[in-house]
């Protein structure tokens, strides 16, 4: 008990953060038309692709013998890009075929 | 000072993030919040890599294995996405999704891989090791605690995403076997326990245990999707979408990087959010899609003996009846996805025009796989957005409709859904075609759709069958039409 | 700029929750119905007056010989009190004249 | 340990304003949120008492000065928020407002001269000190920097406020001068340059430059509310509102307290929002209001001179009227609210109802001087709720209506927002009374109401005017009916 809440005090700013930022997720997609869920999902699955940024420092810093966290980092960033970008593009693919039937 | 501006730019980042998700949520502005949000996410990228100084302010290095990456990742990303077919969205969806966990998974390893290297290298440490005291050695702790909520969540949402995309593909088959939901809840109280066990007693063989963990979470990761119907999937997507950002979130924790800490979170909360609301866009419970009461299996279970007599109509009293109405309605549903037949489905909609009739689609929310499916698939085969009418409107207009024809929808146009409050889809709102004078139904059999039940409006009389698979049937309708 | 920049970082969590923060309360007032604008600006008011905490630390940390920081402290807590008090009270008698209304 | 319960409590407390006000923003859940958001606060305020350590471990003292500011403050509040009248709301919550904002200047008062007592003791100090430099003082800088924020965002609110207050009251009367809005900026401008000052070079004499900067800032906000219309003044509080916001989380800032700086901001932004939604639902923009176009002075401009014949009804001819309609809609503006005139109109309803007339209200969103003005004083009246439509519902009802008795108000009905491009009010919604089969009018004259713009619906043939105060008026229409 004791320890939870000295860590809990340790990182106050960090749950802060945290709990500000559930309410803003929750508040964004609140009232999100259902037609929209589709490109919605997939935005948000780019989104948590921020992952790779870890991927980028772990790899930054391992030492050029280790080749097990060289290894593994690499892939690390692949997949990570893969998932950023890969998101996005879908993404925008999706929305553009929306957008431009709305034009006409 | 460069710290400082990577600080800047994590803290544009986010907001980024926001706005993106923000203008995400409003047809007019989804585009450019998507554009807007990986606009941000490139300035966190390229921040980190020239930026990012460790704690003795040391420089990145490996950059041409981390450009490498970067570019392989990109490019398979590009392509990927640029080339899946739009009914394949979902699957595609979900890989990326598996991607981005199993990245957090491996950033948990290698960070495990660290931390326990440098505790065999303190001099006179004794095993086993208890974290959990009051001196500093509960930072070590949460650090564990960490890694290991990265390891799991990242590895579930992994081997999930990855059964789900192979389910999605017709790959991988529904299965479950009696007890199933007991032994996952088994298996996810073993993982506990053992993450407990490495936090709480570090010993020499944790390494072994740590692997074991991860060895586990794959397999509770198949486990959890592997028996939920196949069509419940955009759902899991969604929640597996959300364990991902929770996953990027403790990177976030680990590393003291605010724009993956907050990037995640947002995510890991409009993911459930979106969860949710997906479930009551099809009238269920979260609970009942994951324990999967007829979300697949039960579908072998239910019949297909039928309920009375239906009657059939020849292609060419189809054509003639449609092309000599003057308002038709064409209600798209999963079996139109299916078949790919969005593309002769336009075809038809503007020979008809052409003669007069007024066509218009009428687009239930739930109809196809995912939420706004048939959206995308019509919009693909560039069907005018006008003519796409929602729920609310169109069942105001079927008063006045001459024709509808239904293409491989089923259980969206389901009157149980309104009369019968024992069937599973009671109180779930539907396209009310029998307003109309008739309705023509295309589907390849009498068997049920995803719900697994019985339609009563295939029996009624101002109804017509018209088997066969969507693409060819309606191809056979347009040659037809062109001759009359 | 320097400057400017180092105190960014060095106050980031801050600058996060502000952020956050201001996003939230945008959001949750995003949609309200314009009948409810006097009770939800008494009630935001109220919540304001949060600035009794500020108020309360001053003057328990005041030397019992500092005059001038007593009577201001003082003077402070009354006033912020008020704040808090009379708007909560305030608002909750207007919301109450709503809601008995609805029940009948 | 008493630390990290308290950062606990604040935690709590912040989530409970989010909350609080969420719940405020929908009619069903309001009074829970306002209970939830007091309780939160209440944690707050006792958890800080108790448990707050500085930064050496000492508890408060003081204790009996804190209790009876409390114990004062708690009992002034809830009586003055007990006794005042509904109508008077506005006035109230301008008040406390302002109390806010003088506790947040107060605070910036004594930790300025902690600050600068402190500094008189460094040993060796010489002065100008400056301390934007590089090396440890820019911390100080940027206490100064906040304590001047707190000072001057929370004077001109307390200023500003007390302002409001008083031309609500009818105390204080509009005024303005030829180029007061250039003063004002001048003023403002000096405001930031001495504070600029005082943090740039600190000398001995900064004491002085600091409470100079307070007196300007009192200054400047009594001119920045002065010149704008009384009518105007809901806006104005809601803008002043979301100031002590900011002072509030200036104060935050000052002492690394999370509640205080969450709950500052929270309503500095939601205040902001506000603001920009009143001025929306009044169809103007928030420089409009505060540079004063229509808000007040112009209105005595513009003239008496009417633009047309209107005709009169006597109060018998208006009883006859409405005992035998069948449909009565009751459209309440500010003049019943100024005439204090909401129970003898429920009697009138009461009355009708009695005799079989169907009786409603038509509530326009901006009716009155308040947003849900007119809401407020009808349910203190005991009007039943459902009696109330909102402005669309009573739209559609018009038509359908026999008589609608207007009473004290005038913009909300004013035809000339939906024909005339040229009026001021061109493009807000209103309520369209004219479509009904009579019109009665009560106010006190032919003058123009807030806009200060004439109403070409009282010279409509199916329009009569009933002058007099709406309470005399009511009062005598109702012993009417009664002999009737
Ligand atoms: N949209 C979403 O977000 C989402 C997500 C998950 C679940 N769901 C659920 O999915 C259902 C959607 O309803 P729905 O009406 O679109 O689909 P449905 O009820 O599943 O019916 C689809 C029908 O299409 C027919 N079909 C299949 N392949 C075909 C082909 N190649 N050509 C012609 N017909 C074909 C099938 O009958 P035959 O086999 O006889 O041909 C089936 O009856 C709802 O129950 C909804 O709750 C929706
Ligand atoms: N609700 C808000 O949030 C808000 C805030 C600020 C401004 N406003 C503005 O206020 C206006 C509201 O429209 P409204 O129609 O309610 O009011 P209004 O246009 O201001 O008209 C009120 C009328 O009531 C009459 N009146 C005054 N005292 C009276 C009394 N004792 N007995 C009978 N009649 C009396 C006045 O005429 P006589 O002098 O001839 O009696 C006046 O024409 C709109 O222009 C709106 O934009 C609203």
């Amino acid at each position: 008990m004791q320890n939870i809440l000295s860590w809990i005090t340790a990182n106050e700013q960090m749950f802060y953060i945290v709990i500000l930022m559930i309410f803003v997720g929750i508040e964004v997609i609140g009232r999100v038309p259902s037609v929209l869920h589709t490109p919605l999902m997939s935005g948000a699955n780019a989104i948590h692709g921020v992952v790779v940024i870890g991927a980028i420092i772990v790899m930054g810093k391992a030492e050029a013998n280790n080749y097990l966290s060289l290894i593994l980092g690499f892939l690390a960033v692949v997949l990570g890009t893969l998932n950023v970008v890969g998101g996005f593009v879908v993404t925008d693919r999706m929305l553009e075929m929306f957008k431009s039937k709305k034009k006409k | 000072m460069q710290l400082s501006i990577l600080t800047l730019l994590y803290l544009i980042a986010s907001v980024t993030f926001i706005i993106g998700l923000r203008m995400l949520s409003h047809p007019a502005t989804a585009r450019k919040g998507n554009l807007i949000a990986a606009a941000g996410m490139a300035l966190a990228i390229f921040g980190t890599i020239f930026l990012y100084r460790d704690e003795n302010g040391n420089k990145l290095h490996n950059y041409l294995f981390i450009f490498a990456g970067l570019i392989l990742g990109s490019l398979i990303g590009t392509l990927a996405a640029k080339k899946v077919k739009m009914t394949a969205m979902p699957e595609m969806v979900s890989l990326f999704n598996g991607m981005g966990g199993a990245c957090a998974a491996l950033i948990a390893m290698i960070e495990f891989n660290h931390l326990s290297t440098l505790l065999s290298q303190v001099p006179d440490i004794t095993y086993p090791v208890a974290f959990v005291t009051n001196d500093g050695r509960s930072a070590i702790a949460g650090r564990l605690l960490i890694i290991l909520a990265g390891l799991i969540i990242g590895s579930v949402s992994f081997a999930g995403s990855v059964v789900a995309w192979g389910k999605l593909n017709g790959k991988v088959k529904d299965f479950s076997f009696k007890g199933q939901h007991i032994f996952n809840i088994v298996l996810l109280l073993i993982i506990l326990s053992l993450a407990a066990l490495l936090i709480f007693d570090f010993t020499k063989s944790s390494n072994n245990i740590f692997y074991l963990i991860f060895g586990l979470s794959i397999i509770y990761g198949v486990f959890f999707v592997l028996p939920i119907g196949g069509a419940d999937m955009p759902v899991v997507i969604s929640l597996l979408n959300s364990f991902t950002g929770v996953a990027a979130a403790c990177g976030g924790f680990l590393y003291n990087n605010k724009v993956m800490l907050t990037g995640g979170i947002l995510v890991g909360a409009a993911g459930t959010l979106l969860t949710i609301l997906m479930c009551k866009a099809m009238n269920r419970s979260l609970l009942n899609v994951l324990v999967g009461s007829f979300g697949g299996g039960s579908n072998a279970a239910s019949s297909t003996q039928t309920a009375g007599n239906y009657k059939e109509i020849t292609l060419n009293d189809a054509a003639v009846v449609m092309s000599y109405a003057s308002k038709v309605v064409i209600v798209p549903g999963y079996g139109l996805a299916v078949a790919q037949a969005q593309h002769v489905c336009h075809e038809l909609e503007k020979l008809l025009e052409e003669k007069g009739v007024n066509v218009t689609y009428a687009i239930h929310p739930v109809a196809g796989r995912m939420p706004g499916h048939m959206n995308v698939l019509l919009a693909e085969a560039d069907v005018n957005y006008e003519k796409l009418l929602e729920m609310e409107q169109a069942n105001e207009d079927f008063k006045n409709t001459d024709v509808v024809l239904i293409l491989g929808a089923n259980d969206v146009v389901n009157p149980a859904a309104k009369t019968d409050p024992a069937s599973p889809i009671y109180g779930m709102p539907i396209l009310e075609v029998e307003q109309s004078k008739l309705v023509i139904v295309n589907k390849r059999s009498m068997k049920p759709g995803y719900a697994g039940i019985e339609n009563m409006l295939f029996f009624q009389p101002k109804t017509s069958m018209l088997f066969g698979d969507a693409k060819g049937v309606l191809q056979k309708l347009v040659a037809e039409i062109k001759t009359l």
